[in-house]
């Protein structure tokens, strides 16, 4: 196992699955030359050249669909959206071809592709430049949406995600590309749809994913010199989502937290609890409860923002209220 | 024409006037089967065969025949909702196209498309897109994948000009044009966005000018004339072979009907009037008459070929009223690519 | 009481508030010449001239920006969408500037502008123009979101979008527009964010919006036969969400169906589920079921789109469900 | 200078040199205000009294003081997230928009909006967005309610050159043509976006040319010649208030630093010596000659204005550093309008 950051981990994943396929290319802004905004393309440039490792003009909208275009023909790119704020502008192509296109000719034409890039808050980064699209993009049919946590579950599912035949809506995060973690040295696929164990617990279950799984194991650890055993299930993949696996640990520990990085009004958090309320209504012996984002844009003001993350203590909180612990 | 003069058709042939004339008559048929077939689509839809929007080609024919018939069978053409008739110039058959316009099985999408998305992977007709301005990229998508390959193979997209004063017009033009890739950019400019005229939605009308924003050929074509047509059409495909990068072209035609099944062939937008000027150079008889002229053609010969057309696309309305409707299955069907192994 | 049809209660509404406000505007495609794709604006361009009917290109993300920015100096414009599939492409002013300006100046610029069209599925228009995206909008903070089911609320729930101050989202239905209602003669305004109960109830509950609001009234029509007495909430605005009239009503019936048009995956109806879940976990004598469009794009042929759709028949069946009467 | 040539500065000056001169003292005091107000910015980012994105306007002070220096007091300004000097300009104190970089409660923002969102609506100043392109239509829209309003007010809207190859750029000028608004858009021309040069991402070098496409004048304008960039503005700016409509100004400038704080100077992109060689001449000198040439500056009175601009900045930064931190409840707040009796 070597150790890896979460930014090489990924850049590992393309490097190998171009090295694997001629048909896999990466486009974006700023990809190639300047090796990528957050330098998860460093390298690729020089190894497979401007043809494969393509720098686009500021034009989401036409180069995403450049990229619909070239999959529905049969290549494999990946796209990278800089971040996930400014693919609102080519929403359009993703949302209404690229999901439809396999339903709409009647199964003819499929559209292999990968959207990536990092997605949700950073520090101080804005209004505009601080947000978590994920329960949209897991709102459409035909979509795949796709968050890995760690560097080694950030590598496997990106790998799975390009060799998926449909549209995969990969989402990263700024703060996640510099964690580190073990990686497998053979090379290994993590498959799309199934959801990971990140600790094993009796008493709760933390649903969470992305960004909110580091907090969740922390809120974990401190709870557990209180006494409970809380288990942690990150969802990895949210659509499509792994509801087996939450339910299993919801049947076991009858008390659930779905803790998220976006806002809350029909977020991945209300899906997932409409899931468990529907499926293991006799197994909760207390309400599910969420932690999100506070419901504003993001402020700039650096206390303002920690006021408005989830964090650590906010999912702790929740816990022990599921708990009846305060 | 009061309202659309400033984008009137106007005649634009240069070369030789007997140019391509061993193609004449399959021209002359193409258009005439596509005639018959919107009318006949445009009954059914008024009986409640065909539903949701239908939009119809008729008068614009020639713009479909004359660019499709100068491309290689594994070129990729792609349109708007406006598409039968270059569903049909593709060579897509009349049953695939009128079942999938009655929803059925048979249907060129299976009938989950409609008429607003007609595909047939295997002649490279990749729709039938509902999104003004949405194929515009798509159609860049494959001359990337063209050029990526290697396969000189390009793409021929068409737009209708009110799609030129929109944002994916320009993203993708631009990155074509930096690219160089194999595309050819048709405006099929007939005059109209729904009710609106050009000078009423573009700053200036001659839109072939904004190809000089992109550093790429515009030209401006007689879309009546399907000669003219093919003519200009060649010249763009030997540039985007030659790697020469893509071209605008600004083709001028005429809806003769309302912009869908639901809206009337004129109203507060246009005159009968002006309707019926248009109608004069209607892109059949322009051909036919330089038909007439070359001795090509007399009305014996017009005579079989409107037989067999208007058998064709009857007999193509017939299957689609014989075929099944899709399984109810199918509602589940193509949302995902089948599961295969990982590898 | 005139009966009038939603159109033109919508028409009404638009009139009376230009009437009433010089700096109010109606701008979009074909609004003015053609009095409007759906014949909503019919008569207004005649009585209000080109200056304040305004025909747009067909640039939503151009002419949406036109209509926030001139919001943000103070006119209250009226932009319509031709229909909700098309503000795709304009999402990133909706939500990068109307819904975030007044946070992101200090509360210097306000945003007071109405997007409104016809949003979901008409009949037979295949999977581009059949989509609802309330539960997208209803996700950013920032905007509000209306979407009336009858033509009185029509009326005066779009007056009062007009006079609010903030962005809102107001989304109709093509299958709404021919249909006929008592309508006051005398002005009215209907509150934003105030739920509306169509049918009082004992047994069961049924929460709905926009197009599922008559066939949950004809299902609890055919209910009241097999002796079940449901009662149908009309949401009316989905952000805010009228929580309150939702919890007293499952406070008293035990019981709840969510009916919406659009997809199930983080819906409208997750989120109700999660806040009745969470608020009246005690209360709740069986789960709450959701009744929603079939997890695929919307086909074009008429009988796979009847089967993807809701109507009477599915939400009975669920009302059935959750009353255990099946 | 291999690969920003082509999009270089290059002198435009047409009108009598002399002209202004009454303003001058006034430009280079805006001009030196700005490169140390950025410079000082630079360190407090350096040592986290800044956080999140920081875009620095150090080389291009002269298109926001000709640009703004033509407009009255009641005119409209928007730009992109490299606005501080033309916030400075537009005449926001110094001491506003630091406390703004510094989260700070007094900030123009509250806090609440950061370097890429300033905001000042007595001053007419509009922000100040960090999505490319998104001002544009925004600008055009101030411009729509100008005009509806008939107040001849006027709106400038800034943009980088990378800009012009959105879609947003295309649909905002076409509309803002056609309808004649009352509009300047100014592509500050700094040669590249982020690490690509101009003729990586746009098909044409001169995008002056691409106004053709909506049939509004285009102009490229010397932008590290303060006096040049008015000359052209005043022209924009009359056409505007003649309500002949909307003019595009590519206006032709430098950045001598990173694209944000997180870039270095020069790297992979573009050279050392290129950026050298742009130094070589900077706006503040060319003005600064001139003036000298008018004996209108001398050392001395130089030092003064230096030392006056250096004071105004520092108090700014020592203002930011003791203001409050905004409170708690801010959060909260400006989500939406507060509530009021709907009539
Ligand atoms: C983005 C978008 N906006 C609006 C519409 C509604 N609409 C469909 S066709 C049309 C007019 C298009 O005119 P043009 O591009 O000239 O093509 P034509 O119909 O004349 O062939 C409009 C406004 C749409 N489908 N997509
Ligand atoms: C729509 C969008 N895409 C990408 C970005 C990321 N980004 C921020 S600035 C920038 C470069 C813009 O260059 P230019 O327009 O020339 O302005 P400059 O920074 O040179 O002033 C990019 C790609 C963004 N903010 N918005
Ligand atoms: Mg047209
Ligand atoms: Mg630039």
């Amino acid at each position: 196992m070597a150790t890896l950051t979460y930014r090489d981990a990924l850049n590992a994943a393309l490097r190998e699955e171009m090295q694997r396929d001629g048909d896999v290319y990466l486009m974006g802004e700023e990809v190639a030359e300047y090796n990528g905004a957050y330098k998860v393309s460093r390298g690729l440039l020089e190894e497979f050249g401007a043809k494969r490792v393509v720098d686009t003009p500021i034009a989401e909208l036409g180069f995403a669909g450049i990229g619909v275009g070239s999959a529905m023909v049969g290549l494999r790119p990946v796209v990278e959206m800089m971040t996930w704020n400014f693919a609102l502008l080519a929403i359009d192509q993703i949302v209404n071809v690229a999901a439809k296109i396999r339903y709409m000719s009647g199964g003819q034409i499929g559209c292999p592709i990968v959207f990536r890039g990092p997605g949700g808050a950073a520090l101080q980064l804005g209004a505009q430049h601080s947000q978590a699209f994920e329960s949209w993009y897991a709102h459409i049919p035909g979509l795949k949406v796709v968050m890995p946590a760690t560097p080694a579950d950030a590598k496997g599912l990106l790998k799975s995600a390009i060799r998926d035949d449909n549209p995969v809506i990969f989402i990263e995060g700024e703060m996640l590309y510099n964690l580190k973690g073990e990686v497998p040295d053979e090379e290994y696929l993590i498959p799309l749809g199934v959801a990971d164990i990140k600790r094993e617990g009796a008493d709760a279950t933390i649903v969470c994913h992305s960004k909110t799984v580091a907090p969740a194991l922390n809120a974990a650890k401190t709870l557990e010199d209180e006494g409970l055993d809380v288990e942690v299930i990150d969802l990895r993949t949210i659509r499509p989502l792994d509801e087996a696996a939450v339910l299993r640990s919801v049947r076991k520990t009858h008390r659930l937290v779905i803790a998220e990085e976006g806002w809350g009004f029909a977020g991945v958090g209300a899906q997932v609890a409409d899931l468990v309320q529907r499926e293991a209504f006799d197994d909760l012996d207390a309400p599910v409860i969420r932690v999100h984002q506070a419901d504003v844009p993001m402020p700039y003001n650096k206390h303002l923002e920690k006021a408005a993350k989830v964090d650590a203590t906010k999912i702790a909180a929740a816990v022990r209220t599921v708990c009846y612990r305060d | 024409m009061a309202v659309s003069t400033d984008t009137a058709p106007r005649p634009t042939r240069r070369a030789d006037a007997d140019a391509y004339r061993d193609e004449w008559t399959d021209w002359l048929r193409m258009m005439l089967l596509i005639r018959r077939f919107e009318e006949r689509a445009g009954e059914a839809y008024s009986i409640g065969h065909i539903g949701g929007f239908c939009h119809l080609y008729i008068g614009q024919e020639a713009v479909a025949v004359g660019t499709i018939s100068a491309l290689r069978d594994d070129d990729y053409v792609i349109s708007a909702y406006r598409e039968h008739g270059q569903a049909l110039a593709r060579g897509m058959t009349a049953r695939s196209v009128m079942a999938e316009l009655f929803g059925k099985a048979t249907g060129c999408s299976g009938g989950k498309g409609g008429s607003m998305h007609l595909f047939d992977l295997e002649r490279g007709f990749m729709g039938g897109h509902g999104i003004v301005g949405g194929q515009i990229p798509l159609g860049a998508g494959f001359a990337f994948a063209a050029k990526y390959r290697e396969t000189e193979q390009l793409s021929l997209t068409y737009f209708g000009e009110a799609a030129a004063n929109i944002g994916s017009f320009h993203e993708a033009l631009n990155i074509a044009a930096l690219w160089k890739l194999p595309a050819i950019f048709v405006i099929e400019n007939n005059g109209y966005g729904m009710g609106t005229a050009v000078r009423r939605s573009a700053a200036i009308t001659d839109l072939a000018d904004r190809a000089a924003s992109y550093g790429m050929p515009g030209v401006v074509v007689d879309g009546q004339d399907v000669i003219a047509v093919r003519e200009a059409t060649d010249e763009a495909v030997a540039r985007a072979r030659a790697g020469e990068g893509p071209t605008l072209m600004d083709i001028r035609t005429y809806r003769y009907v309302g912009h869908s099944m639901s809206d009337a062939p004129h109203g507060t937008y246009r005159s009968k009037d002006e309707v019926e000027e248009f109608r004069q150079r209607d892109p059949i008889l322009v051909l036919e008459e330089r038909m007439r002229e070359a001795g090509l053609l007399d009305d014996a010969a017009l005579e079989a070929l409107e037989a067999e057309v208007t058998a064709e696309v009857a007999d193509a309305v017939q299957f689609a009223e014989e075929s099944p409707e899709p399984d109810a299955d199918q509602l589940w069907t193509d949302v995902l690519a089948p599961v295969k192994e990982n590898d």
